[in-house]
């Protein structure tokens, strides 16, 4: 068939898989930890404690796969506001979107939720050769362990080694939590960010509860 | 009751807490920095257990990890109980309950011990395995006798009330022991500017010099001990571990230690708080610094209470301000044995003698016993002991100079305590556990850490170092060393200046001879739990177990939970003996976690009950509880199994649910099915590897259905795969599969055809699925969206982008039913919503929600298999009779295909997957019942082929099933019989696994 | 309990994060269908096992889920290299015949 | 061979026991013998005492590295039973279990073998499945097996957790009374005796280093001790070094040597008398005479030849036993070891020819290997006595990893302890 048809093939999809209306947006969008009513529970519950935990529901994830050629480097920096990080287990934040190198050929970005779709369509539009792009929002959820005793928690949960001198700021790592898994990464020196896939949140969230115990937990809305 | 052991000043005890504790429903009191052992020694408490095979009476013999006797049982509530704790290692806390294990119809008059007494000569070692077989039907008898005998404290009836914790840890070094040494090297390497963590099994840090009357810079040690723990505590990067023992030292230099959290003050742990903690620690390099264990020496009815190690015996008066006893008599074969008999007489209670093995000593402790007159005796030993249930007198007699035989006449002594020391034994458990084996040391009389790959340094009494000035110093040296092997810079430490004693040689020395030979002698105990006597080795020896680790299994030496700290060494020089071979020529001991034991529930952690596993959910999973549903474990997955209504059976659920799907309209979460979204120019290429089927011609918006086989040609998986653009396909695998099959095709890709350009990204938790299915589901579906479903645009094993309930949705019309059936596909943060909208928009059709249970009925009446159910890994796609599914022509040879063509594949009498129909429409068959051709062969019967599937169909009004029949395929209208475990014969006819609707028409209309 | 480098992941990380996927190097034959059912039969099941040095493939499941080599010593669990899929050990037993490092993808 | 019995006991404790005579000899190999077995472990001590008992061949030696009995029959967690779910594999291990009811009496040495039955717990629907297929086919095999609900289970074993609240409640279970546990040291004791009064030579710290070949055929061993000895058949039973001997012999096993641990709690008042296994939360565990909790830990994924293997192996098993008897939480673990499985891919064992002739192979047994001992002893025997294989042996050759007839004991019944 000749080039001319080829162009009109449709080589992958995207689709938007929010609602038109934004008002449905937020209206029908649940995040995986949305029964447990967290809102009520940080008035109810402790309000001082080693820990703090909160969810930092329906952010738009999305999962890159790619061996990028310097030019695909170029392009997806311009998409992304941000280069590629390629050193193993960093990540690069600007503005809303931050980038986290989970393996040679993978990198987990996240951005507000309503975003996804725009970033997906212009990747589809701008980016050229082999990669993939897949939209895992629905999927994934964000929570945040933060407090003098996070660390402890972290501890008990995984066996990554936490200390700041091999653990710095803005590092990631995907690793076992308990007896599911996370994609965690240090904020600053006392808050560190889990990304857990949806159908291990209440798992992972009755595990923190448990571990956090003898620190105090404090959820915050 | 009056503490009449208890010394007016001294130790490290404070007197102005008095703690009351409980001992065989007696009241006693101690005070605080106790142990559970000191207070019973203070409170005059001589037997504390009844041994395991002759029920002699038992005492305290140790102070620490290695006493056999004193293990009791602990709690105040049922909860709460506790079995096997040593007492010498449980800190005294107010309103401790404990309990001797053994003995009726008490510990000091046990019945027992006559049977013991009477009986005993009849127990040699292995005496077991010479008797209770005859006649064969009796052994039934005998064994619960035997259990009747068998172990030691008890296991609570009722649920822990305390939790556990494990935490992980990482550290430049890891310091095991608080001693001298330990804290030496712990402070080296912190100064150093390395990760430390320091870890000692008792409740404070200082090991040996805790026990002893050392003064180190001219101060007691304590001032000493303080000063260092408090520069260690100022380090942000040292953790300080007391009541922690280090339990197992595993490959790569992974340790675990046991940290007792709160056994010290109560029963059960405070509130929010936990008992016990495990720490994993990974660590660069390890420093030993575990000390010694002194060695008892054996001689006759060394087990009478009152016979102790002399180490343990100046533990107590100097640590915990307890003389327990009035006269002691010490037997040594080394200088310091007579420290016991020094710190006795300073105690001011009488030292009747000291009975030294050699032929002199002109060490300075020995000097400093004849400066304060104690009563010397050499070259001779201990033979024997009088009494019973507390020692009341000793016999002495002369032995030649190497300690074989007696050469003299007796004298007898009246004392009430004997303490001897046959030297020193280094440590060396947690050095063995990665398998290195330790070595023979005969100037050190014990065995030393052997050689090793694990980053490991050693210090102080595991060197076989016993005095407290090599000790630090080794330990500053291995502090230095783990520093520049991390590379660090070393800072400068000094030492505190010890006095250094002088020593004469030690004499090479375990068995003491009696007059009577060995055979013949009271029993002279090597190990004292599980009741191993010097006859008993020499009984083995004599019958031919030779090998070290013949005769400790024979004898079951080093078998009790003291796991032979004081007997190993010992029973080997007996046998050494008996064999007359060295020590180091009868083999070597080996150890293995845990050096002291742990409680299952800290091992457990937090891994039990309610976080035991993940429990994993969908989007809709509040609504299926509140509906009242049934759930289904599919590997982590919580499923809907049915949704019983008021009082329904399962069956009259299940009739329901099947004939709504049937008549009108289900709707089934499939959220839970695996999904792989797959993309790239070889995305298609890759799917013809790997599915059994051919994928060249699938067209953009189409379905199919593929079976996933291994090397080996058996299926494994199977599921829908959807083209969803030129490139780009989404992939479903079965609910438990998923993640092996994503791995699957990971494995293949970055292993054997790195050269395809494709990505697999699971989107199983990012979709929800909901399959409505039934004759009305099109109507439904049309209320919820504005897309054009009709049969003409929308047709059978198509998919579309459409928006349903306002929500933008991927629908399949594919179907597990063999209904009309179409698969909505919504973002998972959108699922309850739109469920809710289905469900409301549904009323109008009775729509009604239905499990797995029914998915397997409904899927069952159409012949469709069930990975994992209908498959066990043994069968491939023709067993199945789905050669469809299979494509011999594509070009590549694809996984599966050269394994499903070997010899044994090929038979045609392979088990074949056929439809079964009871010739009684009402029986239904049990699953997993086995087939025969022939009802009346006699047993064993050559079987057929099993029933896989089996429901009752209520669309179809009668039973249905599938099964594996040899041969089936070609068997059509031919007879099968299952004989049942009730003794009925079903007989089912072989026929199409398509029980409804053979043509298809209900899904594709 | 093993510490491994994951070489993609550029350190060290506990065993629980991996799988062990067997003997590494084991190429599927390129043309199945030639292969009597002998030759299939050592493909699928027939393995070095040693005692000693082991060339193995493992995947590091938990983290960047790449696999890759490890050439381990299955007497004392020491650790002798880790190298990339496609690359070639360098430690290997002289007793063991060469051609586990040749040419193979794995 | 002294006979064992009370009376004797009695005799004996008169003459403060110093007249016992010894179990075996201490023989110096002869030059030549009509059959060298390599490995003094269960399996091998089994098939000497066969092969002069059954076949009148005592012209034989077994050769032992180290000392008899020193590997996995010393380090195993002693359950025999015998309802595995594929005919050959049901009639392989029933075979063996109707040896094991009467070994003590015949070798006259008691192996404490207690029917005290065994539990396989039941904890999806899949495993109800899979179970009943087991069951169902045991009884048509002539194998005792049955299934029990969970209410009977509570009665039964009332400590086993049957309620509705754990993560997996239990739905049922499989239970075979005729299986039960045995004294493992006294089964490879009990053999060694009762071989080496048939005149069998047992030679202990003697170190098999190369087969001797000729012409593919092996004539003899060489030892690091004494050198060559000649032999017309040489078997190797030597589990967890069966590719180290393959490897001399110059070919490869489809067998992969793990470690398997293995673990024990300190001694406490029996609450146990039978044994359970659950294959779905993975653990199993039963109490000895002696009052230890033995429990069996699951298989490292890795070669390993250190007969030690992972401590989140142990942490796995141990929350397993916690879930499935939550009254074991505050009991203490006192002693954890390892043993070497030699793995075959499906979960039964090689009793063969190899391709080397006159020499003859007895592994695979993964975790069968001891509940096999009798059984794999005679028919290991018999191909060594025969130079082919017993029927029932037949199906378990190397052939069947070419041919594809695989016995895969580990799809229908999870992991086949």
């Amino acid at each position: 068939m000749s080039d001319a048809v080829v162009e009109n093939i449709k080589m992958k999809v995207v689709a938007n898989q929010l609602p038109e209306d934004s008002e449905k947006i937020h209206s029908m969008a649940e995040s995986p930890l949305h029964h447990v009513d967290l809102a009520s529970l940080a008035k109810q519950g402790l309000q001082e404690g080693g820990v703090h935990f909160c969810e930092k529901p329906l952010m738009g994830l999305l999962t890159l796969r790619c061996h990028p050629s310097a030019k695909q480097k170029t392009a997806i920096k311009s998409l992304l506001g941000v280069a590629l990080p390629m050193e193993p287990l960093t990540s690069a934040t600007k503005g809303d979107v931050t980038v986290r190198w989970i393996s040679p050929d993978e990198w987990l970005i996240t951005l507000s939720g309503d975003k996804a779709f725009d970033l997906e369509s212009r990747f589809q539009d701008k980016l050229e050769g082999h990669y993939s792009l897949v939209n895992i929002s629905g999927g994934t959820t964000v929570f945040e362990l933060s407090g003098k005793d996070a660390m402890n928690v972290l501890k008990k949960s995984t066996t990554i080694d936490f200390h700041s001198k091999v653990f710095p700021t803005d590092k990631v790592v995907s690793t076992l939590f308990a007896k599911s898994s996370a994609i965690i990464r240090r904020l600053d020196e006392q808050r560190f960010e889990l990304v857990v896939r949806r159908s291990f949140s209440d798992y992972i969230w009755l595990w923190i509860q448990d571990a956090s115990k003898e620190y105090g937990l404090v959820v915050d809305a | 009751m009056t503490q009449q052991n208890r010394l007016v000043s001294g130790g490290r005890i404070d007197r102005s807490e008095t703690l009351t504790f409980t001992y065989n429903g007696k009241k006693y009191q101690g005070h605080k920095g106790d142990t559970l052992a000191s207070a019973m020694l203070a409170n005059g408490i001589d037997v504390v257990a009844r041994s395991f095979k002759y029920s002699r009476p038992r005492g305290i013999i140790a102070s620490g990890a290695e006493e056999p006797n004193a293990v009791l049982q602990l709690g105040a509530t049922e909860a709460t109980q506790v079995p096997n704790v040593r007492a010498t290692q449980q800190e005294l806390f107010d309103g401790l309950v404990s309990a001797s294990t053994n003995g009726w119809p008490s510990v000091d008059t046990d019945v027992m011990s006559l049977v013991g007494k009477v009986g005993g000569k009849m127990m040699p070692p292995g005496f077991y395995y010479k008797t209770f077989m005859f006649p064969e039907s009796l052994w039934d008898t005998y064994e619960s006798m035997i259990r009747k005998a068998a172990g030691i404290g008890r296991a609570p009836k009722e649920h822990d009330p305390d939790t556990y914790d494990a935490i992980n840890q990482h550290c430049d070094v890891m310091v095991v022991g608080a001693g001298p040494a330990g804290l030496v090297a712990a402070l080296t390497a912190a100064r150093g500017g390395a990760r430390v963590i320091i870890a000692d099994e008792q409740n404070e840090f200082g090991g040996s010099l805790l026990d002893s009357s050392e003064q180190l810079d001219g101060k007691p040690a304590s001032e000493w001990i303080r000063s260092i723990v408090e520069e260690l505590s100022t380090f942000d990067d040292v953790l300080l571990l007391p009541r922690s023992t280090v339990n197992g030292y595993h490959d790569h230099n992974f340790l675990t230690i046991h940290e007792r959290c709160s056994d010290h003050l109560a029963d059960i742990a405070p509130v929010n708080s936990v008992r016990q903690r495990m720490h994993r620690v990974r660590a660069k390099w390890v420093v030993l610094a575990t000390g010694a264990h002194e060695r008892p020496l054996v001689y006759a009815n060394n087990d009478v209470p009152g016979c102790m190690i002399s180490g343990a015996v100046s533990a107590y008066i100097n640590r915990y301000g307890v003389v327990p006893g009035n006269e002691l008599v010490v037997m040594t074969t080394n200088d310091y044995g007579y420290q016991a008999a020094i710190d006795w007489a300073n105690a001011g209670r009488t030292v009747a003698a000291i009975v030294d093995t050699r032929t002199e000593s002109k060490g300075d402790r020995a000097e400093t016993a004849r400066q304060l007159g104690l009563n010397i005796i050499t070259g001779s030993a201990v033979i024997d002991v009088q009494g019973s249930k507390r020692v009341t007198g000793v016999s002495i007699a002369p032995l030649d100079e190497s300690g074989t035989k007696v050469t003299g006449s007796i004298t007898k002594l009246k004392v009430d305590t004997v303490a001897t020391s046959g030297g020193w034994s280094p440590v060396v458990h947690l050095s063995c556990h990665t398998g290195s084996r330790p070595v023979w040391d005969d100037s050190v009389v014990g065995f030393l850490p052997g050689p090793t790959i694990q980053k490991q340094l050693t210090a102080g009494g595991i060197n076989g170092q016993y005095e407290t000035s090599v000790a630090l110093q080794e330990g500053l040296d291995a502090g230095l060393q783990a520093l520049t092997n991390i590379g660090l810079e070393a800072v400068e430490l000094v030492l505190p200046r010890v006095e250094q004693l002088t020593m004469t040689a030690p004499m090479i020395l375990f068995h003491i001879p009696h007059i009577k030979p060995t055979s013949q002698a009271p029993k002279q105990f090597v190990d004292y739990q599980t009741d191993v006597t010097a006859a008993g080795i020499e009984i083995a020896c004599r019958e031919g177990f030779e090998a070290i680790e013949h005769v400790k299994r024979y004898t079951a030496m080093g078998f009790g939970t003291d796991q032979g700290k004081l007997g190993n060494i010992n029973g080997m020089a007996v046998a050494a003996k008996a064999l007359n071979k060295t020590i180091p020529e009868t083999g070597t001991t080996v150890f293995r976690p845990n050096y002291t034991p742990i409680a299952f529930g800290a091992i457990t952690g937090r891994h039990c009950g309610g976080l035991f596993e993940p429990e994993r959910y969908t989007a809709m999973h509040k609504w299926h509880v509140e509906q009242g549903a049934l759930f289904e474990d599919v590997g982590q997955w919580k499923r809907p199994w049915y949704y019983p209504k008021g009082n329904e059976t399962m069956q009259d659920t299940l009739n329901r649910e099947c004939l709504a799907v049937r008549d009108s309209v289900g709707i089934l979460d499939a959220s839970t099915l695996g999904k792989i979204d797959i993309q790239g120019k070889d995305a298609r290429e890759f799917l013809g590897r790997v599915y059994t089927n051919a994928w060249a011609k699938l067209g953009v918006g189409k379905c199919r259905y593929g079976l996933m086989a291994g090397e080996d040609g058996m299926i494994f998986d199977d599921g829908v795969t959807a083209c969803l653009a030129e490139n780009h396909f989404l992939m479903t695998t079965t609910t438990g599969g998923a993640a092996h099959v994503l791995e699957w095709l990971e494995i293949y890709h970055q292993t054997e055809w790195p050269e395809l350009e494709v990505y697999f990204t699971s989107v199983t938790d990012h979709w929800s699925t909901m399959t409505i299915s039934g004759p009305n589901s099109r109507k439904l579906l049309e209320k919820l969206t504005d897309y054009d479903v009709s049969k003409e645009n929308f047709a059978f094993m198509d998919w579309k982008a459409a928006t349903v309930a306002g929500v933008p949705a991927r629908v399949f019309r594919i179907s597990f039913t063999g209904e009309l059936s179409f698969e909505i596909n919504v973002q998972a943060n959108y699922g309850m919503q739109v469920w809710n909208a289905v469900i409301e928009a549904g009323k109008e059709f009775n729509i009604t929600p239905y499990g797995t249970e029914t998915m397997h009925v409904l899927r069952a009446e159409k012949g469709f298999i069930i990975v994992g159910q209908d498959t066990d890994g043994s069968v491939h796609a023709y067993d199945l009779g789905m050669p469809w599914a299979v494509s011999m022509q594509k070009p590549f040879s694809f996984i599966g295909k050269r394994g499903m063509q070997r010899e044994d594949c090929v038979r045609p009498d392979r088990k074949q997957l056929v439809g079964l129909k009871t010739i009684d429409p009402n029986v239904v068959l049990p699953e997993g019942s086995q087939g025969v051709f022939d009802p009346k062969a006699p047993i064993p019967m050559p079987l057929v082929g099993h029933i896989t599937s089996s429901y009752w169909s209520a669309n179809l009004n009668r039973s249905i099933a599938m099964g594996f029949v040899k041969g089936g395929l070609d068997k059509m209208g031919e007879k099968v019989f299952y004989p049942l475990a009730d003794g009925r014969v079903i007989e089912a006819e072989i026929c199409s696994p398509v029980f409804l609707d053979p043509k298809g028409e209900r899904q594709h209309v | 309990m093993l510490h491994i480098y994951c070489p993609h992941c550029a350190e060290y990380r506990e065993e629980e994060e991996f799988h062990a996927a067997g003997q590494a190097h084991i190429v599927r034959p390129l043309d199945p269908d030639a292969c009597t059912d002998k030759e299939w039969g050592e493909y699928l099941f027939f393995r070095k096992n040693p005692r000693g040095l082991h060339h193995e493939l493992w995947v590091h499941s938990a983290g960047c889920r790449k696999f890759f080599n490890m050439t381990r010593d299955t007497q004392t669990y020491e650790i002798k290299e880790i190298y990339k899929i496609g690359e070639k050990p360098s430690v290997v037993d002289s007793s063991v015949p060469q051609e586990i490092a040749s040419g193979a993808a794995s | 061979m002294q006979h064992y019995s009370g009376f004797g006991l009695l005799k004996h404790s008169l003459s403060h026991h110093e007249n016992w005579q010894r179990v075996w000899r201490n023989p110096t190999p002869k030059k030549k013998y009509d059959v060298i077995i390599i490995g003094g472990g269960g399996h091998g001590l089994a098939t000497a005492y066969y092969l002069a008992k059954e076949h009148g061949i005592t012209n034989v030696a077994v050769i032992e590295k180290g000392h008899l009995g020193g590997g996995n029959a010393c380090r195993n967690t002693t359950i025999v039973r015998s309802n595995y779910l594929w005919d050959e594999s049901a009639a392989l291990y029933e075979h063996s279990m109707q040896l094991w009811e009467g070994l003590a009496q015949e070798l006259n040495y008691n192996v404490m073998f207690s029917q005290r039955g065994v539990y396989h717990t039941c904890h999806t629907l899949q495993d109800m499945r899979a179970n009943e297929r087991l069951v169902a086919a045991n009884r048509l095999q002539g194998i005792d097996n049955e299934m029990v609900d969970a209410e009977q289970l509570q009665k039964e074993i009332p400590t086993l957790d049957c309620s509705k609240n754990s993560r997996y409640p239990i739905l049922g279970a499989s239970v075979q009374r005729r299986a039960g546990n045995a004294r493992h040291d006294a089964v490879a004791w009990g053999y060694a005796r009762a071989a080496d009064a048939l005149g069998v030579d047992l030679i202990q710290s003697c170190e098999v280093v190369d087969l001797e070949v000729n012409d593919g055929k092996v004539t003899g061993v060489k030892t690091k001790q004494y050198g060559v000895i000649k032999a017309d058949r040489v078997g190797c039973a030597v589990a967890g070094n069966s590719g180290v001997l393959a490897k001399m012999a110059g070919f490869e096993l489809p067998v992969e040597s793990h470690p398997l641990q293995a673990l024990v709690s300190e001694p406490i008042k029996p609450f146990l008398d039978t044994v359970v296994m659950s294959n779905h939360v993975h653990g199993y565990m039963s109490q000895s005479d002696k009052g230890d909790l033995v429990i069996g830990a699951g298989i490292d994924g890795w070669v390993g030849y250190g007969q030690r293997g992972s401590y989140g192996i142990i942490e796995h098993t141990i929350q397993a036993i916690v879930e499935l008897f939550p009254c074991t939480s505050r009991v203490r673990m006192n002693r954890q070891w390892g043993g070497i499985v030699d793995a075959c891919p499906d979960a039964s064992p090689i009793i063969s020819e190899t391709p080397v002739k006159n020499l003859f192979f007895n592994c695979g047994w993964g975790t069968g290997g001891f509940k096999g001992t009798p059984g794999s002893g005679h028919l290991f025997a018999h191909t060594l006595a025969n130079g082919k294989a017993h029927p029932i042996a037949e199906p378990f050759s190397i052939k069947r990893f070419h041919d594809g007839a695989l016995i895969d004991e580990h799809g229908a019944a999870g992991v086949a302890h």
